[in-house]
């Protein structure tokens, strides 16, 4: 082996050229259901455009992983338009992708709420619509932990992300106009909520640097997905405290009726390990329960990540009956996959 | 007079000195952001410097709006369409002229910080590029209608754009990802606002080092 | 929170309850697929025991998860008995499992080969014997950095375990007969090979101590799953570099016939993103197709984990038509999910 | 003549000092093994005492059977398996008498040697436990047979044991988990010999401290 070292616990080639590396190996995996455009740097579904469906599109910053690239697939997305790490994806990657999936019914794009992000699809926005591609933008921002205002950036988007795009890929997998695929993506935001706490820092392959240093036995709370610290830190209690924590910063600003069928999606953001995220479940529907709220269907694991960070984020949705049949329609993705 | 070469030594100078605080700006995003700015702005400013290097001959607002077509497909982040936007309306107040003056460069630099504040919606006091921006345009707006030298006009302004850089310490974030850190983003100065006083400070060495 | 805090990165209650709770936490979550009989520390199958199916039992040490615990369900295990972290199931537990899904056709004790998992097997079967059960044991022991030889515990049981869940689960759930299932068992075992890395230790919760300390930039090479360090250490190189000394380990020892069809399946070891193990993937595709091996199925991301540890292990099958049948059957459990 | 109390009191012992060597046991275990072997020994003779507590009146023959079930029931890993069937066919030697003297002692631990040996198919010199019992059996039974005071022998017993357990360090093992380090298992002291020195250490202080 080389004496030449990378210094990062990193399984990399050119740190630079991490996330090309990575979306080769993703298509070089699932030939039968993507493509990887490399010159664009975009992941497309292998059969699109589909001819007179609505198409959906995601991108952001890697890191995320197997957010969006691993979403890409029967009832889920349509193509995806992965940045560097933690950094949005420049606008001429956006509208190589809605070209490439417009399918004449119009074309929406799924954007967390980030300044970068948002302002590059509103460039890529602007240009789709100068080659008359129909085009509708919906924001998430679901993370309870930032105060939303007029004057700030707004809340940030999480968890609710990957069940937008479950749901709402159903919806156009389904047959749904744009107009009601787009609507459904907003009425999945606006139901769902989601809280995140860190144990530990990641390490971007560019700087090979942990953002920032967290030590043993505290927490970040109110983290969000690009290894940025939390609102506030605090003694690491244990997993019952943590999750009372994450319970109620997420309920309470969810206002769900009393009763109401939720889907909750416990999170991994990448080193935390299934044996401790499926403790966290069992944490979080009993407070749930106990909150009045009714659990009726789940996602446990590590779907929209930051690097190797230690931590967990919960997402709560409010579910109704469209939602459910939406949610439990088929998907086929690298990451999601039933009923297919 | 200025001309295409201002704008492409602006930009080698930007290019040079972001190169140079590459790792200073990432740690200053590490702390309130995502430690990327330094390596954003240094992708986009090389790709620049690329770009106009492979063009010839085109007059100097057709430069800057190349240049900011190169931000915007190079930088990604929030950086790369603000900058992007802001050098491509600075061009558009040039149209084809060949050469400009200092009058007209107060317009491209208003032109600029209309674009940023029109896309990003910040405000002075945000703890953004704008805190860094706004006072150095206005300086140099004052100053050359004073009839200041425009040497002298420049080093204000930069130094006006410092001066913001270092008001941003103190301030709470209220756009872009400091934000999230509410009151944890108090007492760090903010990376958007640092590359901008190195792009202002490039811009008077440009011009005051033309023959 | 409380300032009484755990000296972990761990999301804990009591730490010696930590199985438990996961567990728990497991079976909340998945009600629909399985049960956890919390007096006998078990995850069985919910219909079993499944009349004239041949039932498959695995179990070993927690830590590992989704092993074992997320692959009981349709198509795959009907119990699971997970032991404390990294420490054997005791009898108890296997003949508890055995008795809850035997169906008449008779039970197979899928065992990981470690001292521990096979003593305590080799005890419960005996057991399970004396109350009438047909009972036949596969070992698994598919690790190529373990010499072999009559006079050692010889090679230990890593990812053809993940392997040989699947696929006899899809022969037994097809009807296939004791003799058959647990010859497809062998053949898997025969057929695969493993060869795992590790960019640094873990830490068990009962100590709350890393087992190995590793410095960065150095990379152990054969390594298990329990957080033992493994054969020798390395300066870490390009993840090709890696790559090809797990290739070459696993290629060379496996010694496919040219031009065979096989199954690749790149695992993370509990603290390695999908960014990476999808870069991985990528880099053994090609060099397998070098090798003149040609991949025709494929699992990537974290089955088979040794808590939050960061590394990777690369597992090939060598198939043939049977085989590639069984692995494409349907399969539904907390982990594994396609074509339900 | 040693009875019921001395099983009862030996079982103490072990449980008093593996709970003081705990740490170290895990210690050497991390080294070569999973780090789990303190823990694994704590939790069996823990229950083991427990049980015994509540026993009444069972015969020492019984309560050796019940203290290995307790073991297999407890413990998992190698050492569960191991020291439960050694200790349950060590009782099997006494059936329901209810006392026993030196010979029938040597003809227990001969008997718990022989099936850790059957079960897990370890020779002497593969850095296992079997490295420390074997030599403490053979000494026993050699002292016992020259006549030498029970006491005496069995100091001498736990001694081979100790001597055994340290001749494991330079070994590289060929059984257990220690067996997948090769030649890095070398230079390492075993940890189920450092247990089963405990456990004949303990042994000794049972039977002396007797009445
Ligand atoms: N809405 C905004 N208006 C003006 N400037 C902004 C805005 N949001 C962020 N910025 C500037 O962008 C800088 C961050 O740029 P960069 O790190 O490259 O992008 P990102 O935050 O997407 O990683 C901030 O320091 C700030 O000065
Ligand atoms: N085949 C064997 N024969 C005898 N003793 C063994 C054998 N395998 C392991 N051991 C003993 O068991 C000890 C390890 O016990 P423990 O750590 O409790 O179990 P595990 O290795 O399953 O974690 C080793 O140090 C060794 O002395
Ligand atoms: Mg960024
Ligand atoms: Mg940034
Ligand atoms: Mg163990
Ligand atoms: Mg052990």
């Amino acid at each position: 082996m080389a004496v030449e070292t990378n210094q990062m616990r990193k399984f990399l080639n050119d740190p630079a050229a991490v996330v090309k590396d990575s979306l080769k190996g993703l298509a070089a995996a699932h030939g039968d259901l993507l493509r990887y455009d490399a010159a664009n740097q975009i992941i497309v579904r292998k059969d699109a455009p589909k001819k007179g469906k609505v198409a959906l599109i995601s991108g952001g910053g890697s890191g995320h992983e197997p957010l969006h690239g691993g979403f890409v697939g029967l009832g889920m997305l349509d193509a995806a338009a992965p940045g560097e790490v933690f950094t949005s994806p420049v606008p001429g990657q956006m509208l190589a992708a809605t070209k490439a999936v417009d399918g004449g019914a119009g074309v929406v794009h799924i954007v967390k709420n980030y300044t970068g992000d948002v302002l590059n699809f509103k460039l890529a926005a602007e240009d789709a619509a100068d080659e008359g591609i129909k085009v509708t933008t919906v924001v998430i921002d679901d993370d309870v932990a930032v105060q939303d205002s007029l004057y700030t950036a707004g809340r940030r988007g999480v968890g609710a992300t990957v069940l937008a795009e479950k749901i709402a890929g159903a919806a156009a997998e389904g047959g749904a106009d744009l107009a009601h695929v787009t609507d459904t993506i907003k009425r999945v935001n606006a139901r769902a909520r989601s809280f995140g706490v860190a144990l530990s820092s990641c390490v971007p392959p560019a700087s090979g640097k942990a953002i920032f240093e967290l030590p043993e036995g505290q927490i970040e709370l109110g983290v969000g997905i690009h290894g940025e610290p939390g609102r506030r830190r605090a003694a690491l209690g244990t997993a019952s405290e943590v999750v009372d924590v994450m319970v109620e910063a997420v309920v309470s600003d969810l206002k769900a009726k009393h009763g109401s069928k939720v889907l909750v999606f416990v999170n991994g953001l990448g080193g935390t390990p299934l044996l401790e995220l499926y403790l966290i479940y069992g944490e979080v529907d009993e407070k749930l329960r106990k909150a009045g709220l009714e659990p009726v269907r789940n996602l446990v694991g590590s779907y929209i990540t930051s690097l190797e960070m230690a931590g967990a984020s919960l997402t709560v949705l409010e579910l109704d009956e469209e939602l459910i049949k939406l949610w439990d329609a088929p998907v086929h993705t690298p990451a999601l996959r039933w009923r297919v | 007079m200025m001309d295409a070469a201002t704008i492409s030594s602006w930009m080698r100078e930007i290019e040079t000195s972001v190169r140079a605080e590459r790792d200073h700006l990432v740690q200053l995003d590490a702390a309130i952001g995502d430690g990327d700015h330094g390596t954003n702005m240094n992708r986009g400013f090389e790709a620049v410097v690329q770009a106009l290097a492979a063009d010839n001959g085109s007059p100097p607002g057709r430069l800057l709006i190349i240049a900011g077509r190169t931000l915007v497909s190079t930088v990604g982040g929030a950086s790369g369409p603000l900058w992007g936007s802001a050098l491509r309306s600075g061009g558009r107040v040039l149209g084809d002229e060949t050469t400009f003056d200092a009058p007209q460069l107060v317009e491209i630099l208003t032109a600029a910080l209309a674009s940023v504040k029109d896309l990003g919606t910040a405000a002075l006091g945000d703890k953004t590029m704008v805190d860094a921006l706004e006072p150095a345009v206005d300086t140099l707006r004052a100053r050359v209608a004073d009839g200041a030298p425009l040497a002298q006009a420049l080093d204000e302004a930069a130094a006006a754009a410092e001066a913001g850089m270092r008001a941003t310490i103190p301030l709470q974030a209220r756009k872009g990802r400091a934000s999230y850190l509410g009151e944890r983003s108090v007492g760090h100065q903010d990376p958007g606002a640092t590359s901008t006083a190195l792009i202002m400070r490039a811009l008077q060495r440009a011009v005051t080092s033309q023959p």
